[in-house]
């Protein structure tokens, strides 16, 4: 089986930071798939790189055996790779149902698209109460939500996660992450990022620990999760 | 913890509110959303103490009102027993009271010493008619500053760095960097505004060090906000939680984890794990 | 002991020595070749420009606030200062002949001048024009001071913009209506009669003073607050810094060398029309500090006297029938250089006593507090802005 | 909207000193009102009149600026091509109207484009202050490229003869004409049919998303760079139309005929809150009364500088204009 998602060789400059020096990875279909390490490690300017926001300097991406350092941000949106970003980014002025809607901005079938909204909503019921309401009036842990609801609409393959449970409540955190563990249930493979290293560890299958902008260590999240590195330096136990 | 209660009171807030987008009408305010209501808070000298919530909550709403930055909508603040609602922010950085920013907030373009040296502003001792002529007092007060800046730098470990600019610093050194120009404003209270965001286990370890020493070399009182429990739970004598502007618990650590009001609002029924 | 005060001045000499140079040359080489018309687009107006740059520059580049409005304050810099002198009028004329050195027939192929009279200048106009220059920027400085509180309280970025460009357009509207109150500025139709006393002495002086006061603001507490302000307006008031008193010292300062550009310009050309104080020449000083730099002031005076020189030399270099080209050649040429270096000319280079001074290194043996670990060593990712 | 009046109220209590001088002007007014009723509503009706093409271009800056806040400083000027364009369309090739307005709406619609791609786009991460002066570059080449003799000319043409016959007639002594109905109608049509677009299709909802935010937008696989160009053709197309009505209204062209009504048009946008489309129409309304007020009773040149007063007092006090979004205090 070839993996879903293969990474290699890595490069990336911020002008004239070399912010990624190498990074390489790969994932297989219906994996979740986590990379941790400190601010700064690379860990969100890799998912950028994937989702096109950034070109690498050197190295490629294989999805499904398709480079995609050529390929633009929108278009890689319509090969079923959605980035859910940092700090949710949701369209304040525009109504949760409008932000659902841009979700998903790269499909025109109609129908099936309600059908992903009907989808999106069994999994964030919340989310439906407040169709109407503006995007910014709402609460944190909504918003986190609403962010992931709008990947899903585009009907993704691959869904990257940039820091879901930044500045949630620990409450709001474990809701978060049993609702990424019943996306992945339902097919969609998952690129997690997150600071919180102990609960991305505990729904991971396999992990990646970052250090600057290089692959420090990898493994079965269960075994890293065991680590004594690992729990020295990002679990804090 | 008898001994606090002989200390004098540094900061003490009373209803303090903050609505945003609400307007006012004759019968008070209407409509809009409130981002803090009615917190109160005493922080007695030397006390390290813990703000604690979600993000959105109104952590930072406070921090922005007691400091001055945005306008408070109801309630008071009294530092050393004086009102400081309606002063401008830099009259009450001036009167002693520092902070530093969540998403770090240095001069971008200046060097290092630069940033550091702008704090030492209202102390200069010069003005615009000694800054055009650099006169001798200009030069003396110039080296004074700058001796002291360069003091204070050398504190933290970034007197070899003097001369870079600011955001060219790894964002460790940029965290240390936004302190070090908070104490040369020589405040009385320091606020740190997660101070701990996106540091691994090990470096917080490091920075909550840090924390204890400049409060007992700068003689400081310090209030802190984290949206970790486990950040705080250490270090902080007393913690207030926040969630949806509103206080929800006060107390040593002890007592906020086993607060079943928090538990069920905030850490969750595993949350005390995380 | 005294290292550090040598170290302002000690940095100079090569500053003052290039200015007594440039000085020489132009006086004694350059502006004898060049005829009258020349000699005063080429390099007396380039240096008036310059100053008002300079200003525009502080209030921009360094302070941060987006002004159209310097043309307005250079237009009360000049009518007030030709208003002056034209009631002080000719009673002022004190000649005063110096000394004249006869220059030996082997220089005089190399200078061409006959002689070099030191101190030929008529003291009685030198000092009605220094009074004049003083006036204009005064109350240029004065009425930006006023106008200056009521929009600098409450108005930012964008919109701050747009509040000084109707101060310019209000300014000229008035200078238009003026001859209602003021019969000599004869509204609509121009002043004439001003009495012509700027010589590229005079101009160059004042560049060269509102470069230095510019240069020694900048790099003291004050210039630091003014940057400060800039760079991160919440961050400074934060720091302590009173950011509305460094808004207005920046633009009053700004504004006084606005005046003084205006004055001086007033008393070049002799002639003052409203026409050529409207809003769509407003932008020339903001695109001069654009193309040589924000926050560079090496920068803004290349780009001025090349800009000046382009422009009017275009005149010259584009060919016969070809002069309405003129304002098609000069956006292609601005655009190029936009898209070429949107950074400005220079980057960030300055000449020598232009950029800040450097500290030493000094080793303190210091107790020094708890390291913070390192293990994001070399490169910070942009941190995101998050809002709580 | 509710309780407007007792906002309005507290305002005034608040700033008694504006309440006075509001006083003093609304006292000035009356006498002249009572001079003449009759001239002062044709200056109100004249007002309106300039006001509706006001709110075409306005249109423009307000969108643009929305998205990419770009002060597009060269919009007056494509207003002036469209101008031009109905012009040698309606007279030299003898088109009809309606022909004639596609046609201006399309060549501006294209030379809206033009400049995005090559002026305002290569610059879209350099700073904002670069593409301001590329904007004002651009107005610049358009101004004295059309001015050449073998584009425009500099000289002024009279607009003969019009495309439309002028019918005017009087209602208890204002005077009316078909153009000015022709001009209400034509702006309302444009705003009904841009505020459905902005709302209500896919292409609207993409356009506020990108103005929010563009890296996000790129993540849910919206072209920004067609939806950015979509902006500025829609917004250039409406100048066109303005354009060709302004010249019907005021039959003088030239080369610099944008510059003015340009000018207007932005503060008008400003007046109204930038971003805001109704914003757009009633500072347009608003700019054109007092406009025509101030030319009629005091001077053709004091008209500018009132115009600008109005705006530096509103803005004072509603630092984002009359419906733009408040500042969001931000810290």
């Amino acid at each position: 089986m070839t993996a879903l998602l293969e990474v290699n060789d890595l490069h990336v400059f911020y002008g004239a930071i070399h912010a990624l020096q190498g990074i390489s990875f790969h994932m297989d279909e219906g994996e979740i798939v986590t990379l941790i390490g400190a601010n700064g490690a690379g860990k969100s300017t890799t998912l950028k790189t994937i989702s096109g926001l950034l070109r690498p300097r050197q190295g490629n991406i294989l999805f499904q055996d398709r480079d995609l350092t050529k390929v633009s941000a929108p278009k890689i949106v319509s090969l079923g790779i959605v980035h859910v970003p940092e700090g949710r980014k949701i369209f304040a002025p525009l109504t949760v149902r409008e932000n659902l809607e841009m979700g998903a901005y790269s499909r025109s079938d109609a129908k099936e698209i309600r059908a992903s909204m009907q989808q999106v909503f069994a999994s964030f019921p919340r989310l439906q109460e407040r169709l109407s309401q503006p995007g910014g009036t709402l609460s944190g842990g909504e918003q986190q939500m609403l962010a992931m609801g709008r990947g899903l609409m585009a009907n993704p393959k691959l869904l990257l996660l940039d820091e879901p449970s930044m500045g949630l409540a620990p409450l709001l955190v474990e809701e978060i992450f049993r609702i990424i563990v019943e996306i992945n249930a339902q097919g969609t493979s998952i690129l997690l990022v997150e600071q919180n290293a102990a609960m991305a560890l505990s729904i991971a299958d396999r992990a990646y620990v970052l250090e600057t902008g290089t692959v420090a260590l990898e493994g079965p999240a269960a075994e890293l999760l065991e680590n004594p590195q690992v729990k020295a330096a990002y679990l804090g136990r | 913890m008898s001994a606090t209660v002989e200390r004098p009171v540094v900061l003490n807030t009373e209803g303090l509110s903050k609505n945003f987008g609400g307007r006012v009408t004759a019968s008070g305010y209407e409509g809009g959303l409130w981002a803090v209501r009615d917190f109160d808070v005493t922080v007695r000298e030397g006390e390290l103490v813990g703000l604690i919530g979600p993000n959105g909550a109104g952590k930072t709403t406070v921090f922005n009102m007691i400091s001055g930055l945005i306008s408070v909508t109801s309630g008071e603040v009294e530092f050393y027993g004086k009102k400081l609602v309606g002063r401008p922010a830099h009259a009450i950085t001036q009167a002693g009271i520092g902070r530093t920013f969540q998403n770090i907030r240095l001069f971008p373009q200046l060097s290092v010493l630069d940033n550091v040296r702008i704090a030492y502003h209202s102390r200069a001792g010069y003005g615009l008619r000694d800054a055009i002529w650099q006169g001798t007092r200009f030069a003396r007060k110039e080296r004074e500053l700058t001796e002291r800046a360069q003091e204070l730098l050398a504190l933290f470990h970034l007197q070899d760095r003097q001369d870079e600019i600011g955001s060219n610093l790894p964002y460790g050194e940029q965290r240390r960097l936004e302190i070090a120009r908070a104490l040369a404003g020589e405040p009385k209270l320091l606020l740190l505004d997660e101070p701990a965001a996106g540091m691994n286990p090990r470096e917080v370890h490091t920075l909550m060090d840090m924390i204890h020493f400049i409060r007992d070399k700068f003689k400081l009182t310090i209030v802190l906000i984290e949206h970790q429990m486990r950040v705080v739970m250490g270090i902080c004598e007393w913690i207030t939680v926040m969630d949806f502007g509103q206080v929800i618990a006060r107390g040593t650590a002890d007592e906020i984890s086993n607060d079943p009001k928090v538990i069920e609002a905030y850490l969750g029924r595993q949350g005390r794990r995380v | 002991m005294n290292r550090s005060r040598f170290r302002f001045l000690g940095q100079g000499w090569l500053f003052w020595l290039a200015v007594v140079l440039i000085f020489l040359l132009a006086q004694w080489v350059l502006i004898p070749r060049l005829n009258e018309f020349r000699r005063t687009v080429w390099v007396m107006f380039p240096c008036i420009m310059a100053i008002i740059c300079l200003g525009l520059n502080f209030i921009f580049g360094f302070n941060g606030q987006f002004s159209l409005g310097q043309w307005g304050f250079y237009a009360i810099g000049a009518y007030a200062s030709a208003i002056l002198t034209y009631r002080l009028g000719e009673r002022f004329s004190y000649p005063v002949q110096g000394i004249v050195v006869q220059v030996p027939p082997l220089l005089q192929k190399l200078i061409p001048m006959a002689e070099i009279s030191l101190f030929h200048f008529d003291a009685g106009k030198s000092g009605l024009l220094l009074v004049a220059v003083l006036f204009g920027a005064v109350l240029a400085a004065l009425i930006s001071l006023a106008f200056g509180y009521v929009v600098l309280l409450r108005l930012g970025s964008d919109y701050f913009g747009i509040a000084t460009l109707g101060f310019a357009v209000i300014v000229q509207v008035l200078l238009i209506n003026s001859d209602l109150v003021i019969p000599e500025t004869k509204g609509a139709r121009g002043m004439v009669g001003i009495p012509q006393m700027t010589s590229f002495f005079w101009a160059f002086l004042f560049l060269v003073f509102a470069l230095v006061v510019i240069r020694n603001v900048l790099y003291s507490s004050v210039g630091r607050a003014v940057v400060s302000v800039r760079e991160d307006e919440l961050a400074a008031k934060a720091m302590g810094i009173n950011t509305l008193k460094y808004k207005t010292i920046a633009f009053v300062i700004g504004s006084f060398f606005a005046g003084v550009a205006g004055a001086l310009y007033a008393h070049l050309y002799a002639f003052l029309s409203p026409l050529y104080f409207g809003f769509q020449k407003s932008f020339d000083p903001m695109i001069i500090i654009v193309l040589g730099g924000l926050g560079n002031l090496t920068g803004t005076l290349l780009a001025t006297f090349l800009w000046a020189i382009t422009l009017e030399g275009m005149r010259i270099w584009l060919p016969q029938g070809f002069e309405a080209w003129r304002f098609v050649v000069y956006p292609i040429v601005l655009l190029l250089v936009m898209l070429l270096r949107p950074q400005g000319l220079l980057g960030k280079f300055e000449f020598g006593f232009l950029r800040a001074p450097k500290w030493p290194l000094r080793q303190v043996a210091a107790e020094a507090a708890p390291q913070v670990a390192e293990a994001t060593a070399g490169n910070p990712e942009p941190q995101e802005e998050r809002s709580a | 909207m509710r309780d407007l009046p007792s906002r309005i109220i507290v305002f005034f209590r608040r700033n008694w000193y504006l309440a006075i001088i509001g006083l003093l002007i609304l006292l000035w007014l009356a006498g002249r009102y009572r001079e003449s009723p009759l001239l002062f509503w044709q200056f109100i009706v004249d007002g309106l009149r300039l006001g509706f093409v006001y709110a075409l271009i306005a249109l423009g800056y307000t969108m643009v600026y929305g998205i990419v806040r770009l002060i597009n400083f060269a919009h007056g000027d494509v207003f002036m091509v469209g101008s031009y364009t109905a012009y040698f369309a309606t007279t030299r090739y003898q088109w009809g109207f309606l022909p004639a307005m596609a046609l201006a709406v399309g060549v501006c619609a294209f030379l809206g484009v033009v400049i995005e791609r090559v002026a305002y786009k290569p610059l879209r991460d350099a700073p904002r202050i670069a593409a301001l002066i590329t904007a004002i570059g651009v107005s610049f080449f358009l101004e004295y490229f059309t001015a050449l003799d073998f584009v425009f000319t500099p000289n002024f043409i009279n607009y003969t003869p019009l495309p439309l016959k002028i019918t005017t007639w009087e209602v208890r002594g204002i005077t009316f004409s078909n153009i000015m109905l022709l001009i209400i109608a034509v702006t309302t049509a444009c705003l009904v049919l841009l505020w459905y677009i902005v709302y209500r299709t896919k292409l609207g909802k993409a356009m506020r998303a990108v103005a929010w935010d563009k890296e996000t937008a790129l993540l849910m696989g919206i072209n920004v760079d067609l939806v950015i160009t979509s902006t500025f053709a829609i917004g250039s197309g409406l100048a066109g139309i303005g354009g060709m009505l302004y010249v019907l209204a005021y039959p003088q062209i030239r080369t610099f005929l944008g510059v003015m009504p340009g000018l207007k048009a932005f503060i008008a946008a400003v007046f109204g809150g930038i971003g805001s489309i109704p914003g757009a129409l009633i500072g347009s309304l608003v700019i054109g009364m007092v406009e025509m007020l101030a030319q009629g009773y005091l001077s053709s040149p004091m008209r500018d500088a009132i115009v600008f007063s109005v705006l530096i007092i509103v803005l004072l006090y509603r630092p984002t204009g009359l419906f733009g979004e408040a500042a969001r205090e931000k810290a």
